[in-house]
């Protein structure tokens, strides 16, 4: 017991040493860009799409390379746990030396991340992916050097309103149903809030456990109450089983609606082409809102068609929007550095600032948000499918096609 | 509540159950025989659920035809485990077993997540998202085959029990291994069967999800879970009270969302008082011996 | 050849050593009881004959075959059954399947329906009782079960840990009646443990004494109940 | 003796040296890797000291957690700063505890192991669903405290890490420890024996929570944030059981090697392995489990002493 008390104190002194030891040689030929993706773990599907959008990216810059050097992009994996994503952000400051931080998903991540960047001075830069919740625009938001491309709750919302008010017969009451986590349950919030200033019945807002193998009583309860739209927001897990449950208890509200977890190769071929005929959701980004190439950059931001030829040819499926969200993100950040001449930080994001482009995202530029100082990509979308494919149908300006409306049983099909 | 409504959810939970008896059958009987709680079990159903995915994918081949062939699989999985690893904790206390099991989850979890990567996957067949109308009820094809499934197996799991001489053998173990030891029965091997039926049970229950749900490298977590209460509810060991558990909890589940508002949020959580709760008033369980 | 043949078995638990160096042999056809104060291994070296524990050194033989490295169903399988101390029938069990678990190996199974009408023989109340759980029976007619579960082996020898223990003065009697008749009409071998000494070196044709795990006294069971050494033994040394 | 003496001074001098000084030479990294590893310390010391008392459970998450939102709610709602609300959450989460130890009193093995497990999922889902006391699903910010700095945090979280381990000593030094080993083995025979049993079993919970609230009560401060996932998550109560039995079970220095190594190890792991890391994990319990089913102080001790009773049961699988 007492040699093994000083067995303990010489584990400690030594293990404390190792990390003390191999304190960064930070290379000064890469430029090193941090990327904590939860790549194990609940978030490890979402988190290979994103990490898919960088890797692209990054081989891409490194043709020409960055200030003539080479891009190096770390991941590490957080396991979808804040106090990992801590560690591996502040393992990412202080021995990799990174010059920012890309990429990203999840909002409790990264609240934590962010709160951990707290004490430097100046902050690390952040061009970040996985942070859509208000909460974390309102703590984080005023920062400078935090560049947020996933559009916020109320963007969706507001045009899952705005959609509806446009649609006609215009739908009179909307069942919420939404998973039981932060996602779920602030969007829907704010959903219920923006539906009810607008004038539409919400006859409830129900919640059921993320991921859950039966949605059966809830969809149940849902018939019952038998609403006009029956709107979800839930993860990919979630949205596949509403669909066959949906179908199997042949409930049929005249509107399906759900958020950007419905357009996803991922679902389309778990649900099967015909079932998710007519359903509707909100995207940030769709292939068919095709945008032309980028005047100042066509090397790293094509035109969409061409963006996603190239992205299906390297890795065998469709871009996911967290594949592009990454991808311009990263290629942003280099165009920063590139733009500022330095790894200086402020004028690399003063540089970033000025960033004013075409991607195959669309129009990226950094502008003020409700709260945040710099964010990019406001405009969302309303996709429907129609058979088997999406269609955009609103707002008027990007769509590709007319909404078919109301949803056809069903049995009548 | 309408008629119709309270049939609804009679149906809903029914399918429910099938399904929770599908996995945690295996799981007590795992227990019963062996005394170890097999926290590797729900990644049985996992990988079930991928064997009948890739079956399915790769070959074409049609969930009920694949079901023979992952019961084969799933069993000489079981077998293996059980030779290779579970063999050599059982005589250590009950943590290391947790651990060791726990361990074989993390590897497999981590394994399907690195071949077959995080996707969602689901089998999409005539009988996947469609369902038979019996006046106002909607009976789920795929669920049905759940519950036909999950009554077929734990009804052959009966005959062996009480039918065979190897069944006599199970229960025999189960009840004082060392006294079945003197009896010259081969108890390694009743151990094998244990774990291997345990095995092909969740692997059944795996191709029933990935048919009528889907399937993800982390979803083993999501069965294993429910299934330890299940046991647990029923008595560990006891076949007999898993199903009726099962059952139990299915529709309970099914009336609190059904009829509650928030109801699907708490469900769960009146499960776990449930359990709780029996276990109160009977430590073993409701078919609990020990 | 002896039919069983101990030969300086050490056994230990962990590091702790239980028996010393034992050897012992037990004749065919021959009733031979193992006497020995608590704790002094006996049952330690019935399990070691059937495997349940593993000797550290030392040989076991059966019919001239070393079998202390044999996995306990081909123990079983040669000819051994083995009756647990206090009893350890299933209690969940009919008596029947009780019975017919006996009778779980190749060579019990091959006569299975002759064996069940010896024992239901033997014993009639196990016969009346086939379909009731085993756990709701008295304790003498649980003993009487677990020697016929055993005996549905058909074994060449049989192994009894303890059979009289908590039982009344009558179904002793019946059970020792019993055991006479199976070493009389079946030639059968049987080595039992006990502690009631006078009792059981009196059904004995061979005593063997242990103390602290080691062998201190042995031969024909008269000579034994006469020695003393056996008053040092079960009364403290002078 | 005086020998031995010599060598436990040393031991522990050289401990509380790379205790205190080591940090000073760390960077943010490196000290928040102390902080999560004191906070491991503290829930394995702590789960360590239920398991003297022979109590077999997997909710240490929950008081754990039940700490975490006591400390952020009272933060939140009544402003209450830190330490108070930290002790707030150890109390909180000791009288939890007492409840559930009451509770399960006659629950067994692994029975008392999926109680206690499912109590967790109660717990969490019970926060998840009373918003507007809880936040819910939203979660609670709080500011950083010491500003964010990492040096004090070390030293608070250090100290909470400190408490079970000398709690652990205290128990092995006292006649409890004699009690708790009763109701380890022959929990009918301890109580034969007069021992109030009951007492002893619901003091063994409120003790251990109380230190796994106060580990909880200081978690949400020091990441600034909670939400029920990560208060209430069953990954620690797995953890809280995997260290102790890595480092020994029921020993002093077990649970702190295990919360050292094991931390340490994963997050080698991690940076090293990738999307691997945890597969590698896995493999790496799987083998431990195996090859040292005594844990490492178990095998220090083979190293160190020619002969130690270990006790082997060989033929028979005894499973109960």
């Amino acid at each position: 017991m007492r040699k093994m008390t000083m067995a303990v104190g010489l584990g400690l002194l030594f293990g404390s040493l190792g990390m003390v030891l191999p304190v960064a040689w930070a290379a000064e030929e890469e430029i090193r860009i941090g990327a904590v993706w939860g790549l194990t773990g609940p978030q490890a599907g979402v988190s290979q799409e994103g990490r898919r959008g960088m890797e692209m990216a990054q081989d891409l810059l490194n043709k020409k390379g960055v200030l003539g050097r080479k891009i190096r992009v770390i991941f590490e994996d957080d396991k979808a746990d804040p106090a990992v994503a801590v560690s591996a952000a502040e393992k990412l400051i202080t021995q990799d030396k990174v010059v920012a931080f890309v990429g990203g998903v999840g909002s409790t991540i990264c609240n934590a991340m962010l709160g951990a960047f707290e004490k430097y001075t100046p902050k690390p830069l952040g061009t970040l992916t996985g942070c859509g919740a208000t909460t974390i625009e309102q703590r984080f938001g005023k920062e400078r050097g935090y560049f947020f491309v996933h559009p916020w709750e109320y963007y969706y919302q507001t045009t899952m309103r705005d959609f509806l008010l446009s649609v006609t017969p215009r739908p009179q009451t909307v069942f919420i149903a939404h998973e039981d986590r932060l996602y779920g349950t602030s969007h829907s919030k704010m959903a219920e809030e923006y539906f009810k200033e607008a004038g539409f019945k919400v006859v409830a807002r129900e919640s059921f456990k993320s991921g859950a193998p039966d949605l059966t009583p809830l969809l149940t309860r849902a018939k019952a109450m038998n609403p006009d739209v029956f709107y979800w927001i839930a993860y990919g897990a979630d949205a596949v089983l509403v669909t066959k449950q949906g179908k199997e208890l042949n409930f049929n509200p005249r509107m399906y609606a759900s958020t950007v977890q419905l357009g996803t190769q991922e679902y389309r071929d778990a649900v099967g082409k015909g079932n998710a005929e007519t359903f509707v959701g909100i995207t940030v980004w769709e292939p068919i809102a095709a945008f032309p190439a980028s005047k100042e950059w066509p090397e790293v931001f094509p035109s969409t068609r061409d963006w996603v030829r190239d992205y299906t040819t390297r890795f065998k499926r469709e871009p996911h929007y967290y594949s592009i969200m990454s991808y311009v993100a990263l290629v942003a950040t280099a165009k920063g550095i590139e733009a500022a001449g330095s790894l200086e930080r402020d004028r690399v994001l003063g540089a970033m600032e000025k960033i004013n482009t075409m991607t195959p995202m669309g129009p990226l530029k950094f502008s003020p948000s409700k709260f945040a100082v710099n964010h990019a990509f406001k405009q969302m979308m309303i996709f429907q499918w129609q058979k088997g494919e999406k269609v955009l149908v609103f707002p008027r300006d990007v769509a590709s096609g007319m909404l078919m409306h109301p949803f056809p049983a069903w049995t009548q099909r | 509540m309408s008629l119709a409504l309270l049939a609804q959810a009679t149906a809903n939970g029914l399918s429910l159950a099938g399904l929770y008896a599908l996995v945690s059958v295996g799981l007590t009987l795992v227990f019963g025989v062996m005394r170890i709680l097999n926290f590797a079990h729900g990644e049985f159903v996992m990988l079930g659920a991928y064997a009948s995915f890739w079956l399915f994918t790769l070959w074409g081949l049609d969930p009920l035809a694949s079901l023979a062939v992952v019961l084969v699989l799933m069993t000489g999985l079981g077998a293996l485990i059980q030779t290779t690893l579970v063999k050599r904790v059982l005589a250590a206390p009950h943590l290391n077993q947790i651990l060791l099991t726990f361990g074989i989850a993390v590897t497999f979890q981590n394994l399907a997540l690195l071949l077959w990567t995080g996707d969602l996957r689901a089998i999409k067949v005539w009988y996947s998202a469609s369902s038979l109308t019996l006046g106002p009820v909607s009976l789920s094809l795929g669920r049905t085959f759940g519950i036909g499934l999950a009554m077929i197996l734990t009804g052959l799991l009966y005959l062996l029990l009480f039918r065979t001489e190897y069944g006599r053998a199970l229960r025999a173990v189960a009840q004082d291994p060392e006294a079945a030891l003197v009896m010259g029965i081969p108890i390694q091997r009743v151990y094998i069967l244990a774990m291997a039926i345990g095995a092909a049970y969740a692997g059944a229950a795996g191709v029933v999800a990935s048919v009528s749900m889907f399937t993800y490298p982390l979803i083993g977590f999501l069965f294993g879970l429910k299934a330890f209460c299940v046991v647990i509810l029923g008595g560990l060991g006891s076949v007999f009270g898993a199903t009726v558990a099962s059952l139990i909890l299915g529709l309970v589940e099914s009336f609190v969302g059904t009829f509650f508002a928030q109801g699907s949020s708490w469900a769960e959580a009146i499960s776990f008082v449930i359990l709780l709760l029996v276990l109160l008033l009977r430590p073993k369980g409701l078919f609990g011996v020990e | 050849m002896p039919l069983l043949e101990l030969e300086a078995l050490d056994v230990c638990y962990g590091d702790l050593q239980v028996i010393w160096a034992l050897s012992l042999a037990v004749e065919r056809g021959t009733i031979a009881c193992l006497l020995g104060p608590n704790g002094s291994g006996k049952s330690t070296i019935m399990n070691s004959i059937t495997g349940l524990v593993r000797p550290r050194a030392g040989a076991i033989r059966f019919q001239g075959e070393r079998i202390d490295r044999l996995p306990t169903y081909e123990i079983i399988e040669r000819g051994i059954a083995h009756v647990l101390e206090r009893r350890r029938v299933f209690p969940f069990m009919s008596v029947l399947d009780n019975l017919l678990l006996g009778s779980f190996p190749p060579r019990g199974k091959a006569k299975r329906s002759d064996q069940l009408a010896r024992v239901f023989a033997l014993f009639p109340v196990l016969a009346q009782r086939q379909a009731q759980l085993a756990g709701t029976l008295s304790g003498g007619e649980q003993q009487m079960l677990a020697i016929g579960r055993g005996l549905m082996a058909r074994p060449t020898l049989l192994l009894v840990d303890e059979p009289f223990l908590g039982l009344a003065p009558v179904v002793i009697r019946e059970l020792l009646d019993i055991f006479a008749r199976l070493n009389r009409e079946e030639g059968m071998t049987i080595l039992l443990v006990e502690q009631n000494v006078e009792m059981a070196l009196g059904m004995s044709h061979r005593g063997f004494v242990l103390e602290s795990g080691r062998l201190v006294i042995q031969g024909p069971a008269r000579e034994v109940l006469e020695s003393v050494e056996l008053r040092q033994v079960f009364l403290g040394r002078p | 003796m005086r020998r031995r003496v010599t060598v436990a001074t040393t031991g522990v001098a050289v401990l509380g040296l790379a205790c205190l000084g080591v940090p000073f030479l760390l960077g943010n990294y490196g000290l928040h890797l102390l902080v999560l590893v004191s906070m491991y310390v503290a829930l394995s010391a702590s789960w360590n000291i239920l398991t003297l008392a022979g109590q077999l459970t997997l909710g240490h998450a929950g008081f754990f957690g039940v700490g975490a939102y006591t400390s952020a709610l009272l933060a939140l709602r009544l402003g209450v700063p830190f330490p108070l609300g930290m002790a707030g959450g150890a109390v909180g989460a000791a009288i939890l505890a007492a409840g559930v130890g009451f509770i399960c009193l006659r629950l067994r093995g692994v029975y008392l192991a999926i109680a206690t497990l499912s109590l967790v999922e109660a717990l969490k889902i019970v926060v998840l669903n009373v918003p507007d006391f809880t936040e819910g699903p939203i979660g609670i910010t709080l500011s950083p405290v010491f500003r964010g700095a990492r040096l004090p945090a070390y030293f608070v979280m250090l100290g909470v890490a400190i408490l079970p381990v000398l709690a652990t000593v205290w128990i092995k030094r006292s006649k409890l420890h004699v009690i708790f080993g009763s109701i380890r083995e022959d929990e009918g025979a301890a109580q034969m024996l007069g021992i109030n049993t009951t007492a002893y079993k619901v003091f063994a919970f409120a003790l251990s929570a109380f230190f796994a609230g106060l580990a909880g009560g200081f978690y949400p401060h020091y990441i600034t944030y909670t939400v029920p996932d990560t208060a209430f998550n069953i990954g620690l109560s797995i953890e809280a059981q995997i260290m102790p039995i890595l480092g020994g079970l029921y020993t002093v220095a077990g649970p702190v090697v295990g919360a050292v190594v094991l931390t340490l190890v994963g997050e080698y792991l991690r940076t090293t392995f990738g999307a691997a890391n945890l597969l590698i994990y896995g493999i790496a319990m799987v083998l431990v489990i195996l090859w040292f089913p005594d844990g490492l102080v178990g095998l220090g001790r083979r190293w160190w002493q020619a002969r130690v009773p270990v006790p082997v049961r060989e033929g028979v699988a005894d499973v109960r």
